[in-house]
């Protein structure tokens, strides 16, 4: 799609400059009262050069546009990693607990999928080899995914200005084949998965008094939860995603669910963004 | 041939004729100085800005102050230069000419948006000597808010001020425009530039306000706390770029209109033949004006907003650059069988044309949302803004005022001195921003102070044509100043050219005409000299 | 162009005559105003998108304005609108005493309205819903309530610097009355002055509902 | 000059009408009305706004394009608004 742009953009760059100098030279004046000849306006060139133009943008439209929405939906099975950028370093969490500072190890192949969030301001996740890239905003998730398809190290810088020492939030995304991955993952201090931090959070900070499996506890149940609609007090619904999640639980009054009290205390200021993640990767894995 | 006894500059003297001057023409030499002024201030941080990126490592400059140095460009040259530059300059000094009337509307308000502009520049200065701003000129919640420890406040509230002046200049012109055209000159007989100067107006009026109060809610954001754009109280720095940008966008067209219809201008006087498509490249104007507030989302297409707003603003900027393209295609029109002399205006008008299509073009790329992905936030911007933006804008305010020079000064400039700068400002141009383009699409982002090394050697040519470029610039201030003094005089229409500013004397009298001219045809249209056809 | 027989002393050199003056002064004005929605346009994007998002909160939020002093507010703003109506009416047919006796009217009223304003200010510093550290709301809405307490002062703040300005100008045209350089013939200054007064009363006019009203219902 | 002297009667209806909508929106907002209240309110806020501007601004008597430039106003107001909440009502229709 670059190159045909290119192409395209070489090629009126061509017709405009070329025009104008042969002009300028062919046309040049030749005596010093001489005066231009009349040319009256054409109508059917005006529209041409209107509908011509038109049609070229809207071909270059459309191609741009299912690009990307192609890149906005990521597929069925993805891996999934956890992104917080923070100022300036970049934080990566994978599920099964390995965490990275700007470095990000993926196995080639495989499709991974970033969820991402910010600790403060506004960054932004550029892998110019994967052609991806995106802002990271606080309070909110974003996601890109890619997939990688050849061994190497490639550059991630952070994209969006985010202050002082933007230029150095930059990191490397090692792409590995997967038996080197596995065996990088095995090497690295397991600390237990994501999940299962989430899950002891879960315990310490209490949730389980309220959110218990069986139906008649204060809070919802939470297993099964993630993907499903829910039904909120006001008859609105949502799906029950990452966002939502989060919600809930930093501030549990805004969306309350159908059938219960808005007694869910908030939890805003007692979870880090990176408790958060856990969180909410032990409700997306109770089944 | 001596200058007229009587004109608009002899007509008093002392500091006081001056600063309390109500002539249109005084006030546009006022902000000539004013903006000169703001332009190499700018283009001194550009210098180091480039001498830093001469090398991979931040050796020059620390980070701090880099984003400071950047900051401050951006800043300068849109907010204090780029976007005053030719309304305020040409546009004050012609509107009333053009239109043949003996002063814009409400004189008073026109020398008080010039103390306004001051002001408000003032402002920035003092942010920028007590410390700088660091946020880019984009000022992006919630860094801008709650992170940057810099002068955000007083560069807001510079930014506030001078948005003040640019609403009073173009609501000065509109009234102008709809109330004091002499009789006979209807709509359809007005220069092209006065159209291109409607259609930037509109944008004033109906854009500034709402930067001015964006800025406002920041400086209030971070006095009072109030958290409309900081997610941890709630607010959403997405809706700050909504905002932000629907002034913003708009007003990239506010620095382009009005360049174009100096070129219309120069290309019509300078093929001394009417403009290929008079009508639809004065409707092309006030379609750019229009079509240009539905756009703004293009510039937040990563940002988080979402799928199906991308898509919208996406297909309806493509939908502006249409109007362009007609504006080209009839200049090029224009010139066919035309009777082109080579004199400077003309090499700048040529040189606008050229780099705005270059420019414009690949602002097409960054519409086609797929591709704006990738190249967003990169060089790849840096390079389509600079195209049309000192390649076109500042190529066609350099035509406009050498083309004009003569009418304001009553001289002429060195002719073989502004050729070669014209030379060198189109060669160091070319040679400062194509790399940046190829560094962009490597993916070098932009703002950044240090970079890999791999990217060096388009690094250099960069900042080696913009050594070129600085010359390219200097060049014109010397040989215009000289002029002032020695140049020769140049006589009322030294380029024989049609329009009613040509028809008065050089330098003009206070009151423009003599008597109130009186409109029976289109304009440009050239006599035809028995037997002299080209 | 021949000059025209009457020379108005209040002719600026560079209109042909007072009706092309009035026009364009009139047009002047007109264009600010355009330029005063969209400055308040920008105010009531935000507002747009919150109360989209925090329904609940923005509700309960507004149930905390004093509903009696918006409505009164109202009606004192829209009398002061009235008065500002036949002063221009007064003007052009220049009956100078009643001219400056409705302009003191309308300064009085938009005395009145700042008066209120600033009570309900205080009761509302009062009780603690000034955003800031020292912001005080039932806990369920804490954060939003106090975007919406942020916006309410942003709006009616800048109402209110607008209703000052207002009254400096009828403080202008009141003068100017009083030293009879308004008259039957050369009124424009009081016109475009009442056009700006009446818009800034159209601008409460909407910030009434949306601040007091809307969601008062509910409970 | 165009000299358009309006007689006081029309300004006192217009303030009878603007001050008995006030009264009506003020009582309408303790109704429950569902999603009615804000339509009535803004309904009627912008009922009385064109009073004010037609009849108080003398809109109505004026040149065309006083008429032009008041619309535009509201117009690229509606842009602003129009635009801004397409984004916040279409997020999260993909994923
Ligand atoms: C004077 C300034 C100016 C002008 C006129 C333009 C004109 C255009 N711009 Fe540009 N732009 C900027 C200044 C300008 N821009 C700036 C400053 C930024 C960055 C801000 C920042 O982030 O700091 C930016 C960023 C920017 C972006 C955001 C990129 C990003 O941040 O991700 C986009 C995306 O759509 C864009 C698009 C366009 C388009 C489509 C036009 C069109 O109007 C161009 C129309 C012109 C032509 C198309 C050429 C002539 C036509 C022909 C020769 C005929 C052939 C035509 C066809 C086949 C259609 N611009
Ligand atoms: C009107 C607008 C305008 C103009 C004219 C320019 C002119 C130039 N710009 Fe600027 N630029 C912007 C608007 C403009 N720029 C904006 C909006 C940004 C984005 C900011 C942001 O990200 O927030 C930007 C960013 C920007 C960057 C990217 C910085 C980064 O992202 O890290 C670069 C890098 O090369 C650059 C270079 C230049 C150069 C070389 C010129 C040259 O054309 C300048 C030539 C002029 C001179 C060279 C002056 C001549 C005078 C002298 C030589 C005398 C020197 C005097 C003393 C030292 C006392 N600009
Ligand atoms: C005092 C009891 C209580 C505690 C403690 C509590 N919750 Fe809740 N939670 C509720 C109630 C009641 C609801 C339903 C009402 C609502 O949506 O606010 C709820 C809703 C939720 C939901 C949305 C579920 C749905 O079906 O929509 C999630 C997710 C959630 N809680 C997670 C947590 C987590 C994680 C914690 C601990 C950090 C926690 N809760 C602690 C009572 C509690
Ligand atoms: Cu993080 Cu830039
Ligand atoms: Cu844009």
């Amino acid at each position: 799609m670059y190159f045909f742009l290119v192409a395209i953009a070489a090629f009126f760059s061509l017709l405009i400059a070329g025009l104008i100098v042969y002009y300028a030279v062919k046309y040049r004046r030749r005596a010093p009262d001489a005066v231009g000849t009349v040319v009256h306006g054409g109508i059917v060139l005006e529209i041409a050069w209107t509908v011509i133009p038109l049609l070229i943008s809207m071909v270059i439209f459309v191609w741009g546009a299912s690009v990307f929405f192609a890149m906005s939906r990521p597929p069925e099975e993805t891996m999934n990693v956890y992104v917080v950028g923070k100022q300036w370093m970049w934080k990566f969490q994978h599920l099964d607990g390995e965490r990275e500072i700007n470095e990000l190890h993926v196995p080639v192949g495989r499709a991974v999928k970033l969820i991402m969030t910010s600790e403060d301001v506004i960054h932004d996740v550029f892998v110019p080899a994967f052609r991806v890239k995106a802002d990271v905003l606080p309070g909110r998730y974003t996601h890109i995914w890619f997939q990688p398809t050849k061994p190497g190290r490639y550059h991630l810088f952070c994209a969006e200005y985010c202050g002082t020492r933007h230029s150095g939030m930059i990191g490397e995304v090692v792409v590995m084949e997967p038996s080197d991955y596995q065996a990088w993952l095995s090497g690295g201090a397991p600390e237990g998965s994501l999940a299962s931090a989430g899950e002891k959070l879960f315990a310490d900070l209490a949730c389980n008094t309220c959110h218990r499996p069986e139906a008649q506890s204060r809070g919802p149940v939470l297993q099964g939860l993630f993907g499903k609609t829910v039904t909120l007090q006001t008859g609105e619904t949502v799906v029950a995603d990452e966002a939502y999640i989060r919600e809930s639980i930093l501030n549990p009054s805004a969306k309350v669910t159908a059938g219960f009290q808005p007694i869910m205390p908030t939890f805003q200021g007692l979870v880090s963004e990176e408790q958060l993640l856990e969180l909410i990767e032990y409700v997306k894995s109770l089944r | 041939m001596p200058l007229p006894p009587q004109h608009y500059l002899n007509n008093g003297y002392g500091v006081k004729s001056w600063l309390l001057t109500r002539d249109h023409k005084r006030i546009a030499l006022l902000y000539l100085a004013a903006v000169t002024f703001f332009f190499f201030i700018g283009g001194a941080f550009a210098v180091v800005i480039r001498l830093e990126l001469a090398t991979p490592a931040g050796d020059l400059v620390s980070d701090e102050t880099y984003n400071k140095l950047f900051t401050m460009h951006g800043v300068m040259m849109v907010f204090f230069f780029l976007i005053p530059v030719i309304p305020a300059v040409l546009g004050n000094f012609l509107v009333p000419l053009m239109i043949g009337a003996k002063d814009l509307a409400f004189p008073k308000l026109n020398l008080a948006s010039w103390y306004i502009y001051m002001l408000g520049g003032l402002f920035t200065l003092y942010a920028l000597v007590t410390g700088g701003v660091d946020t880019g000129w984009t000022f992006y919640t919630p860094f801008s808010t709650v992170s940057s420890t810099t002068k955000v406040i007083p560069t807001a509230l510079g930014i506030f001020i001078t948005g003040f002046s640019s609403i009073l200049t173009g609501l000065n012109f509109i009234v102008t425009i709809h109330r004091m055209r002499a009789p006979g000159m209807r709509w359809f007989r007005m220069p092209l530039f006065l159209w291109s100067m409607y259609a930037t107006s509109l944008i004033f009026v109906l854009g500034t306000p709402v930067i001015a109060i964006t800025v406002l809610l920041i400086a209030a954001e971070r006095v009072f706390q109030f958290g409309f754009f900081d997610p941890a109280r709630g607010g959403d720095p997405v809706l700050f770029q909504h905002l932000f940008w629907f002034y913003s966008h708009p007003a990239v067209y506010i620095m382009v209109l009005p360049s174009m219809g100096i070129v219309s201008e120069i290309v019509a006087a300078f093929c001394r033949k009417q403009v290929f498509g008079y009508e639809f490249v004065a409707f092309s104007s006030l379609a750019i004006a229009v079509l240009g507030f539905l756009v703004w989302g293009h510039h937040m297409f990563i940002a988080g907003e979402s799928v199906y707003a991308a898509l919208i603003f996406s297909i309806l900027s493509f939908l502006v650059a249409i109007p362009s393209a007609v504006k080209v295609f009839n200049w090029t029109a224009t010139m066919y069988k035309g009777s082109i002399s080579w004199d400077t205006p003309m090499l700048y008008a040529i040189g606008f044309i050229g780099l705005f299509t270059v420019g414009g073009l690949t602002g097409l790329f960054l519409a086609a949302v797929g591709l704006d992905v990738h190249v967003t936030d990169t060089y790849f911007i840096i390079a389509h803004f600079h195209y049309i933006m000192v390649g076109g804008t500042i190529m066609g305010y350099l035509g406009g005022l050498h083309y004009w020079w003569p009418k304001i000064s009553g001289r002429q400039y060195n002719e073989a001195l502004a050729k070669l700068s014209a030379g060198i400002i189109f060669v160091g141009f070319n040679l400062t921003f194509f790399p940046q383009f190829v560094l962009g699409y490597l993916g070098m982002p932009r703002r950044y102070h240090a970079y890999p090394p791999e990217f060096q050697v388009l690094n250099v040519l960069s900042s080696a044509g913009a050594s070129i470029l600085g010359v390219g610039y200097l060049i014109p201030m010397v040989y215009l100043m000289w002029s002032l003094r020695y140049g020769k005089v140049a006589g009322s229409n030294p380029w024989g050219a049609t329009g009613l500013e040509w028809t008065t004397t050089s330098p003009p009298p206070t009151d423009n005409f003599t008597q109130t001219p009186i409109v029976t045809q289109e304009p440009y249209v050239y006599p035809r000299v028995e037997g002299r056809v080209a | 162009m021949p000059e025209l027989a009457h020379h108005h002393p209040a002719l600026a050199h560079q209109f042909e005559n007072l009706a092309q003056q009035k026009e364009a002064s009139t047009l002047g004005m007109w264009v600010f105003l355009v330029t005063e929605i969209l400055f308040f346009g920008g105010l009531f994007a935000t507002y747009c998108v919150y109360r989209h998002w925090y329904a609940d909160a923005f509700t309960a939020a507004s149930r905390e304005l004093i509903v009696w002093a918006g409505t009164t507010n109202t009606a004192v703003l829209i009398t002061s609108s009235l008065t500002m109506a036949l002063a221009v009416r007064a003007a052009q047919t220049g009956e100078r005493r009643l001219l400056m006796t409705l302009l003191a009217a309308t300064m009085a009223l938009g005395c009145v309205f700042l008066g209120i304003k600033a009570f309900e200010y205080y009761s509302e510093y009062i009780v603690h819903h000034v955003p800031g550290p020292g912001f005080q709301f039932e806990a369920e809405h804490y954060r939003h309530a106090q975007l919406f307490f942020s916006l309410y002062f942003m709006m009616t703040g800048l109402h209110a610097i607008h209703m000052i300005i207002g009254l400096a100008v009828m403080a202008v045209m009141w003068w100017l009355s009083y030293r009879g350089i308004i008259t039957a013939e050369y009124y424009n200054p009081v016109e475009v002055s009442g056009l700006y007064w009446h818009f800034v009363d159209i601008v409460w006019i909407f910030l009434f509902p949306l601040l007091y009203l809307i969601g008062r219902h509910a409970h | 000059m165009s000299e358009l002297i309006l007689p006081k009667r029309v300004y006192y209806t217009i303030f009878a009408i603007l001050l008995l909508c006030t009264y009506l929106t003020w009582q309408l907002a303790y109704f429950d009305l569902g999603p009615l209240n804000t339509v009535a309110a803004l309904g009627i806020a912008v009922f009385k706004s064109v009073l004010v501007v037609l009849f108080f601004m003398h809109a109505k008597y004026s040149t065309r394009l006083t008429w032009v430039v008041g619309i535009a106003g509201v117009f690229w107001l509606g842009i602003l608004l129009a635009l801004t909440m397409g984004d916040y009502l279409t997020r999260g229709w993909v994923n």
